[in-house]
């Protein structure tokens, strides 16, 4: 039967989603705005390789840093690079950084909290586990681990999910404790419904939302702290252009070629916030009630 | 033996010759929200006298806070907007005054008391200090006289120990103990006008009766119009002099209590009175009766209909009363009903 | 109370719960919470157990218990003679079956994700093997049982009002054709205007189906309305149980008379002098030795500040629990 | 108390200026320690500790006297027996002293002022040993310390220099702390290089390690730090847009790029390779890279030995000069290369390493190379650059570096060069040719035939490829005026400086 | 209240206990030899292997980790390996910068974000939330170090009032401690001030729609009044959470502060040992940092007791 609704109602549910996305735009026009520019960094980012611009590992030492000139929108860097086709392909590393840890972060996250909220046997265990990996400040922790793993991407993501981790863990284990003594849940029970099924049809949907909203966050964090990390050397290679080490190679220029911060540091800024309105804007309009996690 | 008499003398307790101290004209309270203006409140009028206690009955949502906050000022603007009417109290217009003059009237001539004593108190704060800080506000006393005052109040509402309650908080104290102090709370600048909404909904029945009693002894005591907010037709047939029913925003029906309860003019007023299985000690037939049932809901206030807002769940409704809103008039002596068909409307036995 | 030979449908036997308060230095259990402390009573066939009582009294719990959504702490729970105080999740599944739940708050108790067709279907995806289309089938038999438009299946709850999600948890209550079901207050959050819908559907599906309810309230006028029998809780413990007449015509309990003298009436002209009850209910935390009731019970004597007062028949089929009767 | 306050170049990791070559430990080292002999600026050796020396007629015995009034740090007096212990753990660590204990018969204090070495054959660089101005300089120490194992690090830092080493003020990461050792007395004659009167003028020098260059040029400009060691030439126009800053380069000599290739593993285990990549490379992309302004550096300079020194030649350096990729395609193919990849070790928190690493990436990708470049900091590198395993096992093919030109100057010093196998420096080339034509200078005396020599020997190495030289420049220092007698020399030393 | 905290503190034994074996595990499961790394630039094979020798390095990793365990009780972690120094004493060296560093922050932060969010959430929808909360975003959006050159830029270069880099102890100088720690407080609070800020106005709009607030407006009291007699004592209990939580993202920030303005702390030694990979250094200052990320936490989940009078332990 509950087949057949769906059945009947696809279109109907999807019109419904739709109309839900499109109102939640027209309250938030500042979450229009983080899609957008999100979508304009993304397309610029990927788009790279397709513009025409010089390679952004192309060096040319005599015609190092040089002021912008059509030629060089950014101008280049110290070793003659060219500093818009590096700002715009650091773009890919950023956004794959931040996007992998997020779903990383929220899937692992999302399976141990819902066994921890569920499966009491486990939960103490689990949740002290969680406790001591979050009280290492997560910078330190990731810092850490890309140091000693060496640095590449696949790295610096698996250092940047460990430790966002618990904190999606204790989001989805409240949760789904909170859940568990809802009257909903306990008519479920009453009326015979399993435990699994308890988990997937009256838990699991409703711990999404909040999740996502999380995970706009993460991703915004991720972004940040890719830069953090490849800023103290140690982060992605330094070879591959990404913002962080972008700004970490020319931080001595600062003061002579402001651009080479800033140029980087701007389209960072944007992109995390992008995600961060974009996090908020799903945020209000998923549950008004969750403005009090920040 | 601990037992509380209170002793009734039955009849209206205001004096019916003196002027009402709070008199509200054609209020109309509106709400512009994204689906449209909400008319909470649509054109009320009514009014009460020192010592009189007004009951306002209702459905959940037909604007009873709604026209006790726009009394207070204490709405939001925006949302809210007044479209019209006069606040008037003691020959002024509260929907003109100024933020300040109002703050000068609130908690002190005019008080009001919230549904939920729960929620109502501050948690963090002292019994001692949140009772106190309106008597210092408004009465100028040092902490230590306010201090006094409150235990003075405390005790009026019959609280044991006043002077240890003072230093405990709210969590502290049980629901009735709470509603007490709220009450105490709104009595202490001794106030013209009281405003209570849904004082004891929240409230087991024997707490009800404790804080019923109490309100009642303090209009005796002090002479305060109280306006009694409430949707239990019991509480309003115990404690009020008068009546207003009020349905989607409106005042469908008012006259004096007794008045109201055995000639009823509007249909909803009745269905109201109907609905709602009463007690009885004769079992002859009681379970075998249905309960008479209002059809339909509440229609939203976005959109009312043309007509009578009840047409739709009215079993006496004519193309009329679809048509055109019917016009607040007298169907008997100080009785006003919102109604076409009053007269043609069955008679009346509970 | 008649005698029958019959086994009642349900049977609670002295049932417990107390929910510990842990803490201290190891945290263990510091003190307990006496929510429900040995209550008695039985649910006949085609009958309704009214339960009344105050705030925190204990009701909702025994509810919860009777259904195993708690674990009771002691006591026993008899379902058609099977006792099911401590069987497993999976033992109870069968059980289920034949005692449903509607609960008091029709926001909370329907998952706001589901369509109201799904909500319905659950229990008999639970239970049985329909096709998809005789699921449908039933399930609009059921809506249409608690008069709710067949359309109405593919909407949300957020689209239904309360009364209207209130029959939706009637419909779902009723997809297994239960013999009993616990409403937990099932109406008091309604307006009263929808009250009286909810009161009247019920009455008529216990009529069609024999139904019986044990009907959970605090406001003593639906109780007495509706139920057959009635029990008076306070503070975890049953203090008397009878048929409605009796209970109504003379209360033996003093906490019951008082009660009864404390619901205002909805008529002007009855207007009485109130005898008011003093004080507050005690906290369950530290129920007060010997009689519950004694902090307030006007009549308190001696004996009732010892020794706990056993319900014990005071009259024909009336049960009370008081030293003084 | 007037302070010097400096930015070093480096963190000052290790105290023991034996133990390691880092030039900042050596920098550190000149200012505790004290020297027998000492090079001037006419790169000729004079006597420090030394108040002079005699030669026997065979030139096999030397006959080290010790001047008056020479005392440690910890108040005991220099004797000839602290000197013996000190060479000798010097002489087992580094490269030119193993050398000469390699040719000593004995070293011994004949009384507590006189020291007496005995060659077992003559030896044509005893003194340019004894006065060597770069890492490691046989410094001297207390007997009791020296006596510790050369393998070990000193557990005290007692010299007889012109400042006290501060240990409890030592910060690593941040601060090292020196303060005047006023027992110290210093030669008559004016400070010339490492000779000459070390006088202290100030009462405290010290060391704040700034990593970020960008903050340490600005607490120059600021007047936070007297002296710069080392500010990148990009941030010189800024530094000297302030009139009250000084930049000049204190060493006249230069230093030298180095582009060190690893012998033992495949692709560069091929001469041909090796020679592929010298075509591919050209010295101005790594100059530009690194040095930013031609002002520092030369166009070009093809001398192994570097340019501007006794032994500057250009022999053999045509591949070096003209960049020919077709030539090193060719070249790479006939080395057989197979497409592997080949590891770059990139330090990128030293921008001269780094820009090296990037710029020879770049070229041996250009003539078909699989290149990947491992990125780490300095630190790392040191440790990585020692691992002998193969590439893919934790080693590497390729690490950048340089040298001060007083390390390359000549055959023997220039460490880079050796080819003794398993026992050379890091990359391990062997070649008997090499080797044999290294000692030949070493043994000979006269100095046309040395250049002699350094033809022949700078011809093997373009066709044999030890490193790439990739390229001659200045380090250039900025000092504050308010600093008062810099001296020019191949190391920054803190003596003979005053600030008001 | 005291068996409360003994129990707390007890209950941090495990957590740091779980830090403890992790990050030992995490250093010591890496690729990279110490024992190369000490021997430094000329250790022959041989010497490597002495030396690993001496470290125990070749003993099973339990007993690596139990005799770490018995000298990191006794207050002992080990020697630099880079620097050969005891790692107490560096962490010691370094402590005054660090704490001073993120104390002014804190100080900063909270004393200006908590009337901002507080204003914001009162003038809700107006511009001047719109504003505060654009900012807040944006102090979440600027990496650090971005924030950190923009103030050298500013406070340093053009108006010359502070100085780059560098740190005075505040015992020493305290116009020079001032003068030092304003730009690097200022940069990283921006971070902090921007989670403190949102959390503020997030509580406070919860607040504000409470019962107890409509109350409290009913009696006549001023706005200002209710807004911080009533709500914000009602709203500390979450802030201060927020506000202990947020000391890892000040953490974090501080060790790229720390390398921004060359301030000798923690931040920095951090780094230097990480990108050193000196193993001891590390896990010494991850313990410090996260004990004292514990410790912190207690103490405001203790504070609770001066906020809510509901809480006691
Ligand atoms: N801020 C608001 N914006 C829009 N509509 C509002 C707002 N506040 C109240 N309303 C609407 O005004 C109407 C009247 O509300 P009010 O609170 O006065 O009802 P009530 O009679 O007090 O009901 P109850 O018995 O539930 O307290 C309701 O329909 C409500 O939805
Ligand atoms: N999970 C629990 N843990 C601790 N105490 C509980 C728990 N559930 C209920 N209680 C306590 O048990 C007592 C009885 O609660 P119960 O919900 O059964 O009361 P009730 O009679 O249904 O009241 P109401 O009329 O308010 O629904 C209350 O004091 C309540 O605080
Ligand atoms: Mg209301
Ligand atoms: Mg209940």
């Amino acid at each position: 039967m509950s087949l057949h609704v769906q059945e009947l109602s696809f279109g109907a549910r999807l019109k419904h989603r739709a109309r839900v996305v499109a109102e939640s735009f027209k309250r938030n026009p500042t979450m229009l705005f983080g899609v957008v520019v999100l979508l304009l960094m993304a397309v610029l980012a990927f788009l790279a390789p397709w513009l025409g611009l010089p390679e952004p590992m192309q060096q040319s030492p005599r015609d190092r840093l040089q002021p912008p000139s059509p030629d060089a929108l950014f101008g280049t860097d110290m070793y003659g690079r060219d500093l818009f086709s590096r700002v715009l392909h650091g773009g890919q590393v950023s956004l794959v950084v931040g996007l992998t840890v997020a779903t990383l972060a929220t899937s692992f996250g999302l399976a141990i909290g819902l066994v921890s909220g569920f499966v009491r046997s486990v939960d103490a265990v689990i949740m002290r586990l969680m406790d001591a990996l979050m009280s290492i400040p997560s910078i330190l922790l990731a810092i850490a681990l890309v140091a000693l793993w060496g640095s590449s991407v696949p790295n610096v993501i698996l250092a940047l999910t460990i430790p966002e981790i618990p904190r999606v863990v204790r989001l989805v284990r409240s949760v789904v404790l909170m859940l568990r003594d809802q009257l909903y849940v306990q008519a479920a029970i009453a009326c015979g419904t399993s435990t699994p099924r308890i988990l997937i049809r009256h838990i699991l949907p409703n711990t999404i939302p909040p999740l996502i909203v999380q995970a706009t966050y993460i991703c915004a964090q991720a972004v940040i702290f890719e830069a953090y990390l490849s800023f103290v050397g140690a982060g992605t290679p330094p070879e591959i252009p990404s913002w962080g080490n972008i700004m970490a190679e020319g931080r001595m220029f600062f003061f002579q070629s402001v651009g080479i911060i800033l140029y980087p540091g701007a389209f960072l800024a944007l992109t995390v916030f992008a995600i961060n309105t974009f996090g908020d804007g799903l945020r209000d309009s998923l549950d008004p009630r969750m403005q009090r996690r920040v | 033996m601990t037992e509380d008499t209170v002793l009734l003398d039955r009849g209206p307790s205001a004096d019916a010759g003196t002027d009402p101290v709070l008199q509200v004209e054609d209020l109309r309270t509106y709400f512009d929200t994204r689906d449209g203006v909400v008319k909470a409140v649509d054109g009320l009028d009514f009014s009460v006298r020192p010592g009189e206690i007004l009951g306002v009955v209702g459905e959940s949502g037909c604007g009873k806070s709604i026209t006790s906050l726009s009394v207070m000022q204490l709405l939001p603007r925006p949302p809210a907007r007044f479209a019209s009417g006069r606040i008037m109290f003691k020959g002024r217009d509260l929907l003109q005054a100024s933020e300040d003059e109002m703050r000068r009237l609130r908690g002190n001539e005019i008080s009001m008391i919230f549904q939920d004593p729960m929620s109502s108190l501050n948690p963090v704060l002292s019994i001692g200090d949140q009772l106190t800080e309106a008597i210092i506000l408004h009465q100028g006393l040092s902490s230590k006289q306010a201090m006094d005052h409150a235990i003075e109040m405390l005790d009026l509402v019959h609280i044991p120990e006043p002077r240890r309650r003072l230093k405990e908080y709210p969590h502290q104290l049980s629901g009735g103990m709470r509603q007490r102090v709220m009450i105490a709370m709104a009595l202490s600048c001794n106030p013209s006008v009281l405003i209570a909404d849904e004082p004891t909904t929240a409230l087991d029945v024997t707490i009800q009766a404790q804080i019923l009693a109490l309100m009642e002894e303090i209009r005796d005591k002090l002479k305060t119009a109280i306006i009694l907010i409430t949707h239990d037709l019991g509480v309003v047939a115990e404690m009020a002099d008068r009546v207003l029913v009020m349905y989607a925003g409106r005042k469908v029906e008012e006259a004096d209590v007794v008045e109201i309860f055995e000639r009823p003019q509007h249909p909803y007023t009745r269905g109201l009175m109907r609905s709602v299985p009463r007690l009885t000690t004769d079992f002859s037939e009681a379970r075998e009766q249905r309960l008479s049932e209002i059809p339909g809901i509440v229609p939203a206030l976005t959109n009312l209909p043309k007509g009578c807002t009840f047409a739709e769940r009215c079993a006496f409704a004519t193309d009329r009363c679809r048509a055109e809103y019917p016009a607040i008039e007298p169907k008997k002596p100080d009785h006003v009903a919102a109604c076409w068909e009053s007269a043609n409307l069955p008679d009346w036995t509970l | 109370m008649t005698e029958t030979s019959e086994t009642p449908l349900l049977e609670v036997k002295n049932l417990t719960k107390h929910f510990p308060i842990r803490g201290g230095l190891r945290n263990r259990e510091q003190a307990r919470v006496y929510a429900v402390d040995g209550v008695s009573f039985s649910v006949h066939a085609g009958e309704t157990l009214g339960i009344v009582g105050e705030s925190g009294c204990g009701k909702s719990t025994t509810g919860k218990a009777i259904l195993r959504l708690e674990d009771p702490t002691s006591g026993q729970i008899l379902l058609k003679g099977n006792d099911i105080t401590h069987i497993s999740r999976r033992e109870m599944h069968p059980y289920r079956q034949q005692m449903q739940v509607i609960f008091q708050d029709p926001y909370a108790s329907l998952n706001q994700r589901l369509r109201a067709g799904e909500i319905v279907g659950e229990p008999l995806g639970n239970y049985g093997n329909l096709t998809p289309t005789e699921r449908r089938e039933k399930v609009a038999d059921l809506f249409a049982r608690v008069g709710l438009r067949q359309d109405a299946m593919h909407r949300f709850p957020y689209e239904f009002s309360g009364g209207q999600r209130q029959r939706l948890g009637i419909a779902r209550a009723l997809a297994l054709n239960p013999e009993i079901i616990i409403a937990d207050e099932p109406v008091s959050a309604l307006d009263v205007s929808v009250q009286a819908q909810v009161v009247n559907l019920m009455m008529d599906l216990q009529e069609e189906l024999g139904l019986s309810y044990l009907f959970i309230a605090h406001d003593l006028a639906i109780v007495q309305h509706i139920s057959h029998r009635i029990g008076v809780m306070y503070l975890g413990k049953l203090v008397e149980i009878t048929d409605k007449q009796s209970l109504f015509r003379s209360p033996q309990h003093p906490y019951t008379e008082a009660l009864l003298e404390s619901v205002p009436i909805p008529d002007p002209r009855k207007r009485k002098a109130r005898k008011v009850l003093k004080g507050d209910v005690p906290s369950p935390l530290k129920p007060p030795k010997g009689c519950n009731f004694n902090t307030r019970c006007p009549f308190a004597v001696d004996r009732c500040f010892k020794e706990e007062p056993e319900l014990r028949e005071v009259a024909p089929g009336h049960m009370a629990a008081c030293h003084l009767r | 108390e007037s302070v010097l306050k400096i930015v070093p170049h480096a963190d000052l990791r290790n105290v023991d200026p034996i133990w390691t070559t880092a030039y900042i430990t050596r920098n550190h080292g000149y200012l505790v320690f004290d020297t027998l002999f000492a090079l001037d600026e006419n790169l000729e050796v004079q006597p420090q500790m030394a108040a002079g020396h005699e030669v026997s007629e065979d030139g096999l015995t030397y006959t080290i006297t010790l001047r008056d009034g020479l005392s440690f740090h910890d108040g005991s007096s220099v004797t000839a027996e602290d000197v013996v212990a000190s060479l000798k753990r010097w002489g087992a660590r580094d490269g030119m002293g193993q050398k000469l204990m390699g040719v000593t018969a004995s070293l011994e204090a004949a009384d507590d002022k006189t020291v007496v070495l005995t060659l077992s054959e003559s030896y044509g660089l005893v003194l340019q040993s004894l006065g060597k101005i770069s890492s490691n300089v046989p410094f001297i120490m207390p007997k009791r310390l020296a006596d510790t194992d050369p393998n070990a690090q000193v557990e005290e830092i007692i010299g007889s220099g012109p400042f006290k080493f501060v240990a409890d003020e030592w910060q690593p990461g941040n601060q090292v702390v020196y303060e005047k050792f006023d027992e110290y007395v210093p030669r008559e004659e004016p400070a010339s290089y490492a000779a000459g009167g070390k006088v202290a003028k100030v009462d405290r020098v010290e060391w704040r390690y700034i990593p970020d260059a960008a903050t340490a040029s600005q607490a120059l400009l600021a007047g936070e730090v007297d002296y710069y060691e080392q500010p990148a030439v990009d941030l010189l126009p800024m530094i000297q847009s302030d009139p009250s800053i000084n930049v000049e380069t204190v060493d006249p000599l230069g230093t030298q790029g180095v582009i060190r290739f690893n012998f033992k593993y495949p692709p560069f285990d091929d001469k041909k390779a090796r020679q592929a990549a010298l075509w591919a490379v050209e010295q101005a992309d790594y100059m530009y890279s690194i040095m930013g302004d031609p002002a520092y550096f030369e166009e070009f300079c093809g001398a192994y030995f570097m340019c501007g020194g006794p032994y500057e030649t250009d022999v053999g350096s045509e591949a070096l000069r003209e960049k020919d990729i077709e030539k090193a395609k060719a070249l790479l193919a006939e080395s057989g290369y197979d497409g592997r990849e080949v590891l770059i070790l990139d330090p990128t928190d030293i921008p001269v390493a780094h820009g090296q690493s990037l710029v020879t990436a770049q070229a041996l990708r250009e003539i078909g190379m699989n290149v990947k470049l491992v990125a780490m900091d300095w630190a790392t590198m040191t440790s990585r650059r020692a691992v002998r395993e193969a590439p893919e096992d934790g080693g590497w093919n390729i690490f950048p570096t340089w040298w001060l030109a007083a390390d390359q100057l000549n055959p023997v010093t220039n460490i880079s060069v050796a080819a003794s196998g398993d026992t050379a420096w890091f990359g391990w080339p062997e070649n008997q040719k090499i080797e044999d034509l290294r000692n030949a200078f070493a043994k000979e005396t006269d100095a046309d035939k040395q250049m002699e020599i350094v033809e022949e020997l700078q011809a093997e190495l373009y066709d044999f490829v030890p490193y790439i030289p990739t390229g001659q420049y200045y380090q250039p220092t900025a000092f504050r005026d308010n600093v008062e007698g810099v001296l020019e020399a191949p190391v920054p030393f803190f003596w003979n400086i005053s600030v008001e | 209240m005291y068996a409360y905290i003994i129990r707390r503190l007890i209950a941090t034994i495990p957590i740091m206990a779980i830090v403890a074996v992790f990050v030992f595990m995490l250093l010591h499961l890496s690729p990279g030899d110490p024992a190369a790394i000490i021997a430094g630039d000329f250790a022959t094979e041989d010497q490597i292997i002495k030396i690993r020798e001496q470290l125990g390095l070749n003993d099973p990793l339990y007993i690596q980790f139990g005799s770490w365990l018995v000298n990191l009780l006794q207050g002992d972690m080990g020697q630099s390996i880079y620097s050969g120094l005891p790692v107490t004493k560096l962490i010691g060296q370094r402590i005054e910068p660090t704490l001073m560093l993120t104390l002014c922050t804190m100080v900063i932060a909270i004393t200006m974000a908590i009337p901002l969010g507080v204003i914001a959430a009162w003038k809700v929808g107006t511009w001047i939330d719109r504003m505060v909360m654009t900012l807040a975003v944006f102090g979440f959006s600027v990496p650090v170090f971005v924030i950190g050159y923009l103030l050298i830029l500013g406070g340093s270069r053009t108006l010359g009032w502070f100085p780059v880099q560098g740190y005075t102890s505040i015992f020493e100088s305290v116009p020079g401690f001032l003068s030092h720690i304003t730009l690097p407080a200022l940069t990283l609070g921006a971070v902090y001030m921007a989670l403190i800020a949102r959390m503020t106005r997030a509580t406070m709009l919860e607040v504000l729609n409470e019962d107890y607030v409509r109350t409290a407006y009913a009696k006549g009291l001023a706005t200002r009044k209710v807004l911080v007699k009533h709500a914000l004592k009602n709203a500390m209990v979450p802030i201060s959470t927020t506000i202990g939580l947020g000391v890892a993202l000040l953490i974090g920030g501080v060790v790229v502060t720390e390398s921004v303005f060359a301030i000798p702390g923690l931040g920095r030694l951090t780094v230097d040992a990480v990108l050193r990979t000196d193993y001891p250094v590390i896990q010494g200052v991850i313990l410090v940092f996260s004990f004292t990320y514990v410790l912190l936490n207690l103490l405001i989940d203790l504070s609770y007791v001066l906020f809510d009078p509901r809480i006691r332990y």
